[in-house]
């Protein structure tokens, strides 16, 4: 807890502006693209989290607070009341884009250029007040980068997904906020993940434990991307009770064969093998799950294949290559990977393995999620079994149907109270003098969410 | 004339709307000589006068089909001379508003005259939309459109700044509609307007809006004041497939029930882009393209540390899946009683 | 257009309270039950419609405007900051129930005891402003009944429904008035409905045609309750486009036979032969359709079998006896019903039923319009290649999933295009000073609808 | 200690949930002796003490299911001295404060103790609740509250009123909560108790407490300002038939699709009041029950003039079925960052 509050090498540092959220890697020799301009990663080391910047002509600027938006503020002086004498619409700008391009190589800011921008068009003086502000926000959008730098939590993680829910099964605040509740996740539980989050979902659970409990991670046989847990900036302490199972291995769990045996096999569908063939471009060789690939001893376990800001490939592509290449801070203490090394982790592997198959089958976990691209209600029937009486169990699907089934399975089996199926509905403000309302755009969807407590006869 | 009857063939001078695929509905008017370019070809007026509306129309490229408008596709393609109102709260607007026919209404501001079309068509034959608007370009442009609809008779349509002016109107309107920056000042002139018993409604995106507005109408003696909203959540019809997981099983993998799929109605053909109905196996696989193409649905999995190869089997099924992003708000609407 | 805005014998009247909606036909020698209260059908006739009254010891009082809420507004001079002194809940009022009793007894007014409930409150001064608000609305709710009768229309008729959804499929306003709106219905036009909604669509359908044009009820052959069509006090020249077609005739009328036949059994599935026996304490017979019940050729095809108002039964009874009893007004000027009025009667019908007939098989139907118990999706499989080309088409339906199914059947057909399936929210505010929010309990279904416009090759 | 740590089995001195029933949860503190009553017969404490969590009991009448409390659960069952937060908001809260374990937060007004519940939770087992309430009665109640459920060593609950005193924290909170009328009159003593980078969260009912306390929170230059709503819509899952219309057709009726009924989960049997999930035929035939009853299943219809015996069909699914009535507004949860 030195100066803790200092980005420093290694860190994954959230990027966040008034509409935009993403992760990254600060590592000193990388280069960082951001909205266009790069930076090196030994700019941001030692800066304070939180701080605002601004991004003039490609460097970093400290924004002195309360200053930010008084500029153009001022300039909204005289505004026409309506705009019933507006003819044509359109800006009438009499700098041209050569103008402002030249000023920002002049390394003019974006708070100048858009104080500029007001005065020199015509019609700005005509608009409503209103329209004033949007033509406002929407060059200062264009012309200023104005962001902060921010440690990485479960909130900020989840909206570097805001503009790609997809790939998180549809998870939304709501959502996930209510999954963390409804599983009463807390320091000391021992909880079981199925999900297909890219890592989210574990990841929050962890956070909410702190080194204390174990997290168990069920992942389908061929199917195991946990790269959001590295985002998170965990402690070797709790990362370490992070644990993992293979699915395919529960019928041998089941019927006494798997802990019995030596486990020579778990090597084989190493999720880090997976991974690798994953991202490999034979997909009919990635399709074999538990190929003989050896190569997939060193550990890429938490080597992210896709993460969230790859749809901004052009400019977010050094970031994600710095953090997918970089270990996480589990294994950043250990040095090269040498063939001592891989056999150790290897091991380390092998045992979380067995813990986890150990955990499952005593059948008391405290809690069970689902929140799987993958069909829930036969993991469900599968894995009720493993879950302690009185311990809750939270399904997440992004399609109502099959929690319909689920809920029906349970309630059939008499193994379920307080069964709960909702979705909720999420809304976000404006709230502004005289400029009250609801935001005029909104998800849809953010899944639908089953909730009940195990109980037995 | 082609919104005021139900028509069954096109004639000159009828305003058309062209169904060129999903969301891609253009309008136009039918004259002697002209031809429309679609992207499935060029299509000939002359080719369309005296066809029927509604029948597919084959182009050199694929077909498009020509519609009849009514006022709910008219919102769909008007030119944008104002932001406009959507089906949805239109429909209430009318609804609440109590209209029938011969009712008369006043609508303030004409706008592009999404609303207005609706208004019109509640009130005909016998009742009368007077519609204002406080700027002249877009009150002439939304006259010549009424009239090119053949709705001419059914509508006054004014240039003039209600609120400073008022509507003079003496007790004869059944209903108010308005939609102005500030409703508050209208109401007055309003009350005058509105006959025993009259209703209004304003539509404004504001909660400030609104509280002054209900204010402004309780000082003015109306009643049964209610603000609500209104928002669609559209859904698509999806067929999803859900994989089972792999649990190592000696035997097929059993699950509590093999769902069957429709067979009356499969997934439609993507022939045309305009396929609204989407076959979805992962959601998430659209946004994963990078990864190299999966097939979840047949398999070849390790199964108990043998490689045998056995069908993965999916859950499968058809819903409605609700929209990512949907409208959030479009606007408060207040409706009150004048007795 | 007389005297066109007061009550008069025969008319159906909404009654609305704050929360209230009711309706019922006026009738001079018949009893009105209005909360608890007996009224004089006479005591109405000539009431001005809009008038507001407060029913004072069982006695109508016209209510001066702008004078309701003085009283009790002046009491709220002092008021208590906050409720953190409040020690134990409740009202501590001095007065006995005996004491509210009395007062009621001796012809005092509801806004005189509310005033005095205030008055002698222990508690009413600690309470902060919200709470006495609060306490004076709850008290005048139960010691006042103000009420307007207002002439019916579709919103208000429907809103008599507003306690019990269930019976018209979980229509809302939203609902409704899209239905009407994407159907596309005007005065000309030519619309089928098929509706489990006691004629609620129907009336509301007919209401915005002003007796030009045709309706056409598609009813099966069971299942013909239309009674709220009454209420909406349709003249002769606005009911008359109201004809029938029972769907068990369908397939003859496809294949040719029931246009070309003398529709002997046109009589035997009479509707009204229906309702009866459905209202009949036989429920075996009653599943007969189309019995040899010869008694079923008086006209009664309008009679509500289940009001709106009979939840309220003890209060309502009376009123629904006097809107079913009584025919509508189609028939008002009709004396008795003697053996030669059924036989006119009886052959009005079969020149309806022949029309309906007529009209399907042109196969140009201007809309469709299905809200229906039934399965949508055979209806409008059948139904559809009756409406025209460039028509619309609603089928609304409680259920999302049958109108998914209808959805896809129609894409695939090719039939439909612009199709549009959703669901709205729809929620209602209170707008006060400083008090400003949507209302704490909303509707969490108002039903499906799906929308398209009919195409052909 | 029912609710610091997860327990198997039941000790004298845990506050123990019985689950009766749906929508029928009752708490209770174990010791020895005492008899609880339920519907389904006496129960002695004793009975209960040593025994597992989650394990149904026999009663004389039925069975009972005792669990360990959840801050969710607690949430269902805890006696009402305020109006209540519930799990809909406080997931949000506690989320968007970005509480962990280790975790300092403020609270204000402690009210019922249903969000202290959850907030504890969070912070655990290193981080620390302050919670706030200035009625002296309500904070003696939740103080000795939290004591009974073991973890009063995480919370401190204090009696004052934090608008007029303040918080008396410089600089320590992680994140801070507040739920007060009038939180705009808190904002200057919440910018002194929150550390560099610290969260707050207010609730309000009314628009115009949002509007003041956004004001106020840009005027301390708290940033990041977000308002927002959430609301749960939770579904009953039934088992729905529509018949099918009878078109006069000879044959059997031909439709698009027979729905398959799922096999595996054939609708519950209705021993016990607490069905959740109910077999809905027709939903208005419940409400139309004086008109006879019709059975829609197997039915009698006459088919094309003749009389003829054939089984109607109906179309069925199971469906999660949207709420006639729900929750349609809790309050607004604004959050902001003082950084």
């Amino acid at each position: 807890m030195e100066d803790h509050n200092a980005i420093s090498s290694g860190d994954h540092v959230v990027f966040k502006t008034d509409d935009k959220t993403k992760v990254f890697q600060v590592i000193a020799n990388r280069t960082i693209f951001i909205e266009k301009s790069k930076l090196r990663g030994a700019d941001l080391m030692g800066q304070k989290y939180g701080t605002q910047f601004e991004l003039q002509h490609g460097k970093l600027v400290v924004v002195v607070p309360h200053n930010s938006s008084a500029t153009a503020s001022n300039t909204l002086a005289a505004s026409g009341k309506d705009n019933r004498s507006l003819v044509a619409s359109g800006d009438n700008q009499k700098l041209t884009q050569d103008d402002i391009l030249k000023m920002k190589e002049e390394g003019i800011s974006g708070q100048d250029i858009v104080g500029k921008l007001v005065e020199q068009s015509e019609t700005f003086k005509t608009k409503t007040e209103f329209s004033q502000q949007k033509y406002i926000k929407k060059k200062k959008k264009k012309h200023m980068v104005v962001f902060r730098l921010l440690r990485p939590n479960s909130g900020l993680l989840l909206d570097t997904f805001n503009h790609s829910p997809g790939k998180i099964c549809n998870l939304r605040a709501d959502s996930l906020s209510q999954l963390l509740s409804y599983s009463n996740v807390m320091s000391g539980s021992r909880v079981a993940v199925v999900e297909s989050c890219q890592g989210l979902v574990l990841g929050s659970v962890m956070e909410k434990m702190a080194g204390d409990g174990r997290v168990l991670h069920l992942y389908p046989g061929n199917d195991m991307n946990r790269h959001m847990v590295n985002s998170f900036n965990f402690l070797e302490s709790q990362s370490k009770i992070l644990l993992e199972f293979p699915l395919n291995k529960l019928a041998s769990l089941e019927n006494g064969t798997f802990l019995d045996a030596d486990q020579p096999e778990t090597d084989h569908t190493d999720p880090t093998t997976q991974q690798k063939q994953h991202n490999s471009s034979q997909p009919t060789q990635a399709a074999v799950a538990g190929g003989d690939d050896d190569s997939g001893g060193n550990n890429k376990d938490m080597e992210g294949d896709d993460g969230a800001e790859d749809k901004d490939k052009e400019e977010a592509g050094a970031m994600k290559d710095g953090s997918a290449r970089k270990g996480n801070k589990r294994h950043a203490d250990q040095s090269k990977n040498g063939r001592a090394d891989q056999d150790a982790k290897r091991q380390e592997r092998q045992e979380r393995v067995k813990e986890a198959a150990t955990i499952l089958m005593e059948k008391s976990l405290d809690s069970l999620i689902i929140a799987t691209r993958h069909d829930p209600v036969s993991l469900l029937q599968r894995l009720l079994p493993c879950v302690g009486p009185s311990r809750p169990v939270v399904v997440f699907c992004q399609h109502k149907e099959p929690l319909v089934e689920c809920y029906s399975v349970v309630k059939e089996s008499g193994r379920g109270v307080q069964m709960k199926l909702a979705e909720s509905w999420y809304r976000h403000y404006q709230v502004l003098p005289s400029r009250t309302h609801a935001l005029m755009s909104m998800s849809g969807t953010g899944g639908y969410l089953l909730s009940f407590t195990h109980i037995t006869s | 004339m082609s919104f005021a009857t139900n028509k069954r063939l096109m004639e000159e001078g009828d305003t058309v709307l062209l169904y060129v695929g999903y969301d891609n509905l253009v309008q136009m008017q039918l004259a002697r000589g002209s031809v429309h370019q679609t992207r499935y070809g060029a299509l000939k007026h002359d080719q369309l006068i005296g066809a029927p509306y509604g029948k597919k129309v084959e182009c050199s490229k694929g077909w498009i089909c020509p519609l009849q408008p009514t006022p709910e596709l008219w919102t769909l393609v008007l030119p944008h001379r104002t932001q406009i109102l959507y089906t949805t709260d239109i429909s209430m607007i009318v609804f609440q508003l109590h209209l029938k026919p011969g009712s008369v209404v006043v609508e303030a501001g004409t706008g592009s005259g999404s609303l207005s079309h609706a208004l019109i068509r509640s009130v005909m034959p016998n009742g009368r939309l007077h519609t204002f608007e406080f700027h002249e370009e877009r009150c002439a442009a939304a006259r010549k459109e009424f009239e090119q609809h053949g709705l001419g008779d059914y509508v006054t349509a004014k240039h003039r700044d209600v609120c400073a002016a008022g509507f003079e109107l003496d007790k004869e309107a059944d209903a108010l509609f308005l939609d102005l920056p500030a409703p508050w000042e209208c109401i007055t002139s309003a009350s005058h307007a509105l006959r025993q018993g009259g209703r209004i409604c304003t539509f404004s995106p504001c909660m400030e809006q609104v509280q002054r507005t209900c204010e402004a109408l309780k000082d003015h003696g109306f009643t049964d004041l209610t603000v609500l909203e209104c928002l669609s959540r559209p859904f698509t019809v999806q067929n999803i497939k859900l994989s089972y997981v792999d649990f190592g099983d000696q035997t097929e993998i059993t699950t509590d029930k093999k769902n069957t799929v429709d067979k009356a109605a499969p997934p439609c053909k993507k022939e045309r882009e305009d396929c609204e109905e989407t076959e979805v196996k992962m959601e998430d696989q659209q946004t994963r393209s990078d990864q190299g193409s999966e097939s979840w649905e047949e398999q070849t999995v390790s199964s108990g540390g043998q490689a045998s190869k056995c069908a993965v089997k999916a859950r499968e099924f058809k819903t409605g899946a609700p929209p990512l992003v949907m409208q959030g708000h479009t606007g408060f609407l207040t409706f009150a009683s004048l007795y």
